[in-house]
């Protein structure tokens, strides 16, 4: 059974949803979905790392996915809290309302 | 005993600097900070002066360059302590005076304020030992008093006198500051003491050059021609402000200058200062006698006695100047101070014109008026006339064409002073300000007093203290010994008396215009014109000058603010907005061009591996 | 057919068995909870319904029939046959998602509790009974139950409606907040569980094999106990922590909209996760299937002792979820702020000082 | 064979609710498929042995971030659907470059190895760091070689729990001034 899958599944599959959420990054406009769309590259990279630990055999790639994760919860309570206070100030999450430059 | 004189020159500079932190809204307290400062200051020179202390070696390095050091120190000579006397003494009276006159001026704390900051700087020109301290203290003179001329100054004419009086000012003072980096070269020092001990052992080092440099400061400071423009317009000013520079020390401070320095200056620059000094004493006579501002009578006479001064210090007798220059720093402020109380009752009227029969209304200020009169004219047995008397002894035996300068000049003062007082306070009144005059409080008569007592009394050299009047005694009988003593007395005495009769023939019974413009309307003429000075001036200078700063404006424009100033700024603008063409806040065209440099990246990355 | 296929089946098999038994459970959980309200106010609970059969038998029907032990059938029947209302304002995807949402962790935790022992006749060590044995039980514990809070969210706002949406703002805040105390809570525990030399993880069933003298975890960490305790109230949004649906200022909560069979789900949810939760207290604190302090386990070898062991361990849940009933009908509700300060202020720093003191007490005794 | 079946249907599952996120107008809606692409990814963690980042990944995002945006949105309570349409020379651009990027990954991609090491339960003292399910592993590594990073990570929770916090009473504070001034 072992070796039917080999890593590259994995990792066409991370990149795939890496650029699914680059995509969103770079076409939604509302900054909670480019938040979850940030969540999900970081999420395709967690695969990757996850993947590159398994087939190395050793215990680091998943300790770092471990780190990104701890990070990713702080980065979105911050992000989150940003967010509110922008939504309080400016109304809007509409990447276009909270543009000071430009226009 | 430096503690003492560090502390007479730090408490106005105390005092102002208070008055600049935390009283600009409380003026009353400013007020009295300020006069208390000065009477403080004043108490602490006197102890100073009849403990008759001696000044230790104790120095302040300020400044070092290499081998080069500047220092603060203090030298308390005879000269230094009687102008040390002077200008705490006066100044102490003319700010009492001020608290009267300033009470209701909006700009109350800011004028003592000035105040403190000019009594600060001028005591520190007094009590320096040296030229760089003496130039840092001068400058300060220079600037608190553009400050004060500009007190009034939403009025354009004492915004334009102010900085007349800078710019001149500053002309001299560029001179000054050559001359005195020319000595520091020549002598490799700017001590007094030292400098005194290096002109006497190489007298060669000593240059008409030198000296003309260094007399700079001094035509400037003290207003002697042909920088003696910017005085008259001073009287832009507050009343106590030009009693304060315009009589007792600023234009004081010139003099002290010349007597400080004299071994430096050698005899060509002597004889130029004497021929000047006479030619001012007659000139601003002549100016005095037409004008209708009663301040600017006051401010011309200023100039004439300076010129008796300096003219005095040319011909080798410094005491005798240093003698006048505190007689005259009396009866100038008392007569300062009377008009500023002149000024005060006909409701800030200036024009003796529009005046008139005030002895009756303001007694007080008429008599004390009159005895300033008679101590500047040379009235016998005031102190005017024993320090005039002498300077025209001492020109007598050096320099006759002086002498008549002098004596001209002497005539010339009590016509203009006499004419003052007379169209002042005789006659009837010609104007409802001056009829509606009344006497000034108790601030302003008491200084009146002070100054009338000492102009009367001043003349009497036993009165002096021994540590006062040391620095001019031994010329004064100097001088008496000689053989034309009493045919000088005479000749003063004559121009005194012609003077006073004169003008009270002309001016006495005077209705509303000036009698001389009828009698000789040709010299009133050109006396008003004051010899055309300003106009050469504007010919001369200020228009050649305006046509070099246009091509210099022009090349500003051209150059520095179109080609460098706004060139670069073009330049950082242009690529600014090349730049922000991209970057106008668009999160996603960021997140974009992020992809673009990654698969740039990758890109290489990957050709990289499969070579 | 290979092993792997017949393994797969017969864990699919279990594992609809595991979910008829809980969901059994949770309808007699609703019947307890009317008996328990009933007597605990005086009054007589449920007793007239009866089925046809078993209802005629002569003394044992109209007993049984008095306990209402048919009530849930036909609870479960009404649910079943009311007509599905959909109120018009609502978001009708989310509206109707929102009740599957909320019973799938409830049940899905189900997998990693052990509920028994089989104890093979070799005299081997004894085997719990569980689905999946997995090394990580407790946190995927944590991790389902997490989930359950999307339902109530989701219901809250789908319902697009004021009160429904407070209940279910209230839900997650309240649910976020005491899954902290929570998971701390438990930590002393497993700390004390994985001494040096053992195999370590997060496996429940660990825990129970080490009560296996029959004296509880409970009596080893009390605190942990009672943190562990009043965060399950507090999650499982039983009274007196039961912000999100408390009916005096909030009518019904997240659920006011809900009707039938959907609103059943909920119901079948919220018991559930009393079941789940009094079963895991046991596990954790309660000594799992073991028996009486400082006795012998008498369960027998073979499947007779594992059904034995199932039983006493249901006995402590069914315990624990009377507690529950209990606590209900005897507490009043706390206030809003009140939780949410309980929460953060009290449980939260209880909990962590209590991991401290075990951890020193752990590294002291080596 | 059977993790074959759950990486291709998981796999798909986490590509469709990810493309579901990108491209549904409703943020509840795109919340909710972020969810299922979280929990598929779980899932593949599960494939890949790595048991305790999938408790994990449930737990912390499905659990506690997917929640946090959940409440954001609905405490917002706007309509939050986005008015007009993407710029379709933003989207072409943006499909071109990712398209590349997801090229050039490809390529990359193609020389993986297939070799799985077998694993065990928990870490052996020969070699602590070794890939292993169980949870112990973590414990070793966190506490051994990186007792450094994981201190830092606390301390990075910490300031960002100060920092949201401090945000959050802020906008308060600012918004209470700005009633009281008008």
């Amino acid at each position: 059974m072992d070796g039917v899958l080999g890593i590259e599944e994995y990792l066409v599959v991370a990149s795939i949803l890496f650029c699914i959420g680059l995509l969103g990054v770079i076409l939604r406009r509302n900054v909670l979905l480019i938040l979850m769309c940030l969540e999900l590259m970081l999420n395709a990279v967690n695969l990757a790392l996850v993947a590159f630990a398994r087939y190395s055999g050793n215990m680091d790639g998943v300790i770092l996915t471990f780190f990104a994760i701890t990070v990713a919860a702080a980065e979105v309570a911050i992000g989150l809290a940003i967010l509110v206070a922008l939504y309080r100030r400016r109304k809007s999450i509409f990447l276009q309302d909270l543009n000071l430059l430009g226009r | 005993m430096s503690d003492l004189i560090a502390a007479i020159l730090l408490v106005p500079l105390c005092s102002a600097a208070l008055i600049l932190f935390f009283f600009r809204r409380d003026a009353d307290t400013a007020a009295k900070l300020s006069v208390g400062a000065s009477a403080v200051a004043m108490v602490l020179a006197l102890f100073a002066l009849f403990q008759n202390i001696e000044i230790d070696a104790a120095r302040i390095s300020w400044l070092k360059l290499g081998d080069f050091e500047l220092s603060f120190g203090f030298l308390l000579n005879g000269d230094a302590r009687l102008l040390l006397f002077v200008v705490t003494f006066v100044g102490f009276w003319i700010h009492v005076f001020s608290l009267g006159y300033m009470r209701d001026d909006p700009g109350k704390a800011r004028f003592f304020g000035g105040l403190s900051v000019f009594m600060f700087s001028m005591l520190g020109i007094v009590v320096a030992d040296n030229l760089a301290m003496l130039f840092v203290f001068w400058e300060l003179v220079g600037f608190s008093s553009y400050l004060l001329i500009a007190h009034y100054f939403h009025t354009d004419e004492a915004r334009a006198a102010s900085k007349k009086a800078l710019v001149i000012n500053r002309l001299g003072d560029i001179g000054f500051l050559l001359g005195i980096v020319l000595t520091q070269v020549r002598f490799n020092t700017l001590e007094f003491a030292e400098l005194e001990q290096a002109a006497l052992a190489q007298p060669e080092l000593l240059t008409a050059g030198l000296g003309f440099l260094l007399i700079c400061g001094f035509v400037a400071k003290s207003a002697q021609f042909p920088l003696h423009v910017w005085l008259p317009d001073a009287m832009a000013g507050p009343t106590p402000v030009s009693a304060l520079i315009h009589a007792a020390t600023m234009v004081a401070a010139g003099i002290y200058l010349l007597v400080r320095i004299d071994f430096l200056l050698v005899q060509e620059v002597f004889s130029l200062i004497a021929l000047l000094g006479g030619a001012m004493a007659l000139y601003a006579g002549f100016c005095a006698l037409v004008q209708r501002d009663v301040k600017k009578v006051l401010a011309y006479s200023t100039l004439s006695q300076l010129g008796y001064m300096s003219a005095t210090v040319a011909i080798g007798m410094s005491g005798l100047a240093m003698f006048h220059l505190a007689t005259h720093a009396f009866f100038k402020a008392l007569l300062f101070l009377g008009a500023g109380s002149v000024i005060l009752g006909c409701h800030h009227e200036q024009d003796v014109f529009r005046m008139g029969g005030l002895r009756k209304r303001m007694p007080w200020t008429s008599w004390t008026f009159l005895l300033g009169v008679l101590a500047i004219s040379g009235v016998t047995f005031t102190s005017g006339f024993f320090s005039k008397d002498a300077m025209l002894l001492a020109a007598y035996e050096e320099n006759l064409p002086v002498f008549v300068m002098f004596l001209v000049g002497a005539l010339l003062t009590a016509l203009y002073m006499g004419r003052l007082h007379w169209l002042i306070f005789h006659g009837e009144s010609r104007s409802k300000a001056a009829r509606q005059a009344s006497e000034s409080g108790l601030t302003i008569i008491a200084p009146l007093v002070a100054l009338a007592l000492l102009a009367v009394l001043g003349g009497f050299v036993s009165l002096w203290p021994e540590s006062l009047s040391s620095v001019f005694v031994q010329e004064l009988e100097h001088v008496h010994e000689s053989t034309g003593n009493r045919l000088v007395m005479t000749f003063g005495a004559l121009a005194w008396i012609l003077g006073l009769w004169g003008s009270w023939n002309l001016y006495a019974r005077t209705r509303d215009e000036d009698p001389l413009m009828k009698k000789a309307p040709v010299f009133f003429r050109l006396c008003e014109s004051k010899l055309f000075f300003d106009e050469v001036y504007d010919f001369c200078i200020r228009r050649p000058l305006r046509h070099v700063a246009k091509v210099f404006e022009a090349l500003e424009l051209l150059f520095i603010s179109g080609l460098m100033v706004r060139g670069t700024a073009g330049i950082v603008a242009l690529l600014g907005l090349a730049t922000s063409a991209v970057h106008r806040g668009g999160l996603r065209v960021y997140a974009l061009w992020f992809v673009v440099g990654l698969v740039v990246l990758l890109g290489y990355a990957l050709a990289w591996w499969e070579f | 057919m290979d092993v792997a296929w017949e393994m797969f089946l017969l864990k699919v098999f279990y594992g609809i068995l595991a979910l008829v038994a809980i969901l059994t459970f949770a309808a007699y959980a609703v019947l307890a909870e009317r008996k328990v309200s009933a007597w605990i106010q005086g009054r007589v609970g449920p007793n007239r319904t009866t089925l046809p059969i078993v209802g005629d038998i002569p003394i044992l029907g109209p007993f049984l029939r008095s306990l209402g032990l048919f009530q849930p059938m036909a609870d479960g029947l009404k649910f079943l046959f009311k007509e599905e209302m959909c109120p018009g304002q609502v978001n009708r995807f989310h509206y109707h998602l929102a009740p599957i949402l909320a019973l799938i962790p409830a049940l899905s935790v189900l997998a990693v509790v052990p509920f028994g022992q089989y104890v093979a006749s070799t005299g081997a060590d004894p085997i719990p009974l569980v689905l999946a044995d997995l090394d990580i039980g407790i946190l995927l514990i944590f991790a389902l139950s997490s989930l359950g809070v999307y339902g109530i969210v989701l219901a809250g706002w789908a319902s697009n409606s004021k009160y429904p949406f407070l209940g279910g703002v209230r839900a997650s805040a309240q649910m976020i907040s005491f899954e902290l105390a929570m998971g701390l809570s438990v930590l002393p525990v497993f700390l004390w569980v994985n001494e040096p030399g053992s195999i370590g993880g997060l496996n429940l069933a660990r825990v129970v094999d080490w009560q296996d003298n029959g004296w509880g975890m409970i009596f080893v960490q009390p605190v942990s106990a009672l943190v562990f305790l009043v965060a399950l109230f507090a999650e499982s949004n039983r009274l007196p922590f039961d912000m999100p649906e408390s009916e005096t200022d909030l009518v019904g909560g997240f659920h006011t909209e809900y009707g039938a069979f959907k609103f059943g789900l909920f119901f079948t949810a919220e018991y559930a996760h009393v079941i789940v939760g009094s079963a895991i207290f046991a596990l954790l604190f309660l000594g799992g299937w073991h028996f009486l302090p400082g006795v012998e386990d008498p369960w027998p070898i073979g499947w007779s002792g594992a059904a034995l062991s199932f039983l006493w361990f249901a006995l402590k849940t069914f315990a624990m979820s009377f507690l529950f009933i209990w606590v209900r009908w005897t507490l009043p509700r706390f206030r809003y702020d009140q939780v949410m300060k309980l929460g953060w202020g009290k449980l939260l720093p209880l909990a962590l000082g209590n991991l401290l003191l075990y951890a020193v007490l752990a590294s002291w005794m080596g | 064979m059977n993790e074959e079946i759950l990486f291709y249907l998981f796999s798909t599952l986490m590509l469709f609710g990810g493309s579901a996120v990108v491209l549904s107008r409703n943020p509840v809606n795109a919340a909710l498929y972020m969810i299922l692409a979280l929990v598929s990814l779980a899932v593949l963690f599960l494939t890949l042995d790595a048991f305790f980042l999938a408790a994990l990944q449930v737990l912390v995002y499905a659990g506690a971030v997917m929640v946090l945006f959940l409440f954001v949105i609905m405490m917002l309570d706007v309509d939050l659907r986005e008015r007009s349409r993407p710029n379709i020379m933003a989207a072409a651009l943006g499909l071109v470059t990712t398209g590349a990027v997801v090229a050039i990954l490809l390529t990359w991609v193609g020389e993986g190895s297939t070799i799985r090491p077998s694993v065990g339960s928990v870490p052996t003292p020969g070699n602590p760091l070794a890939f292993v399910t169980g949870s112990k592993a973590f414990g070793y590594a966190l506490l051994t070689k990186y007792m450094l990073p994981i201190q830092v990570a606390g301390f990075l929770l910490l300031v960002a729990m100060v920092g949201a916090i401090l945000l959050g009473r802020r906008t308060k504070l600012k918004s209470s001034e700005g009633k009281d001034g008008s």
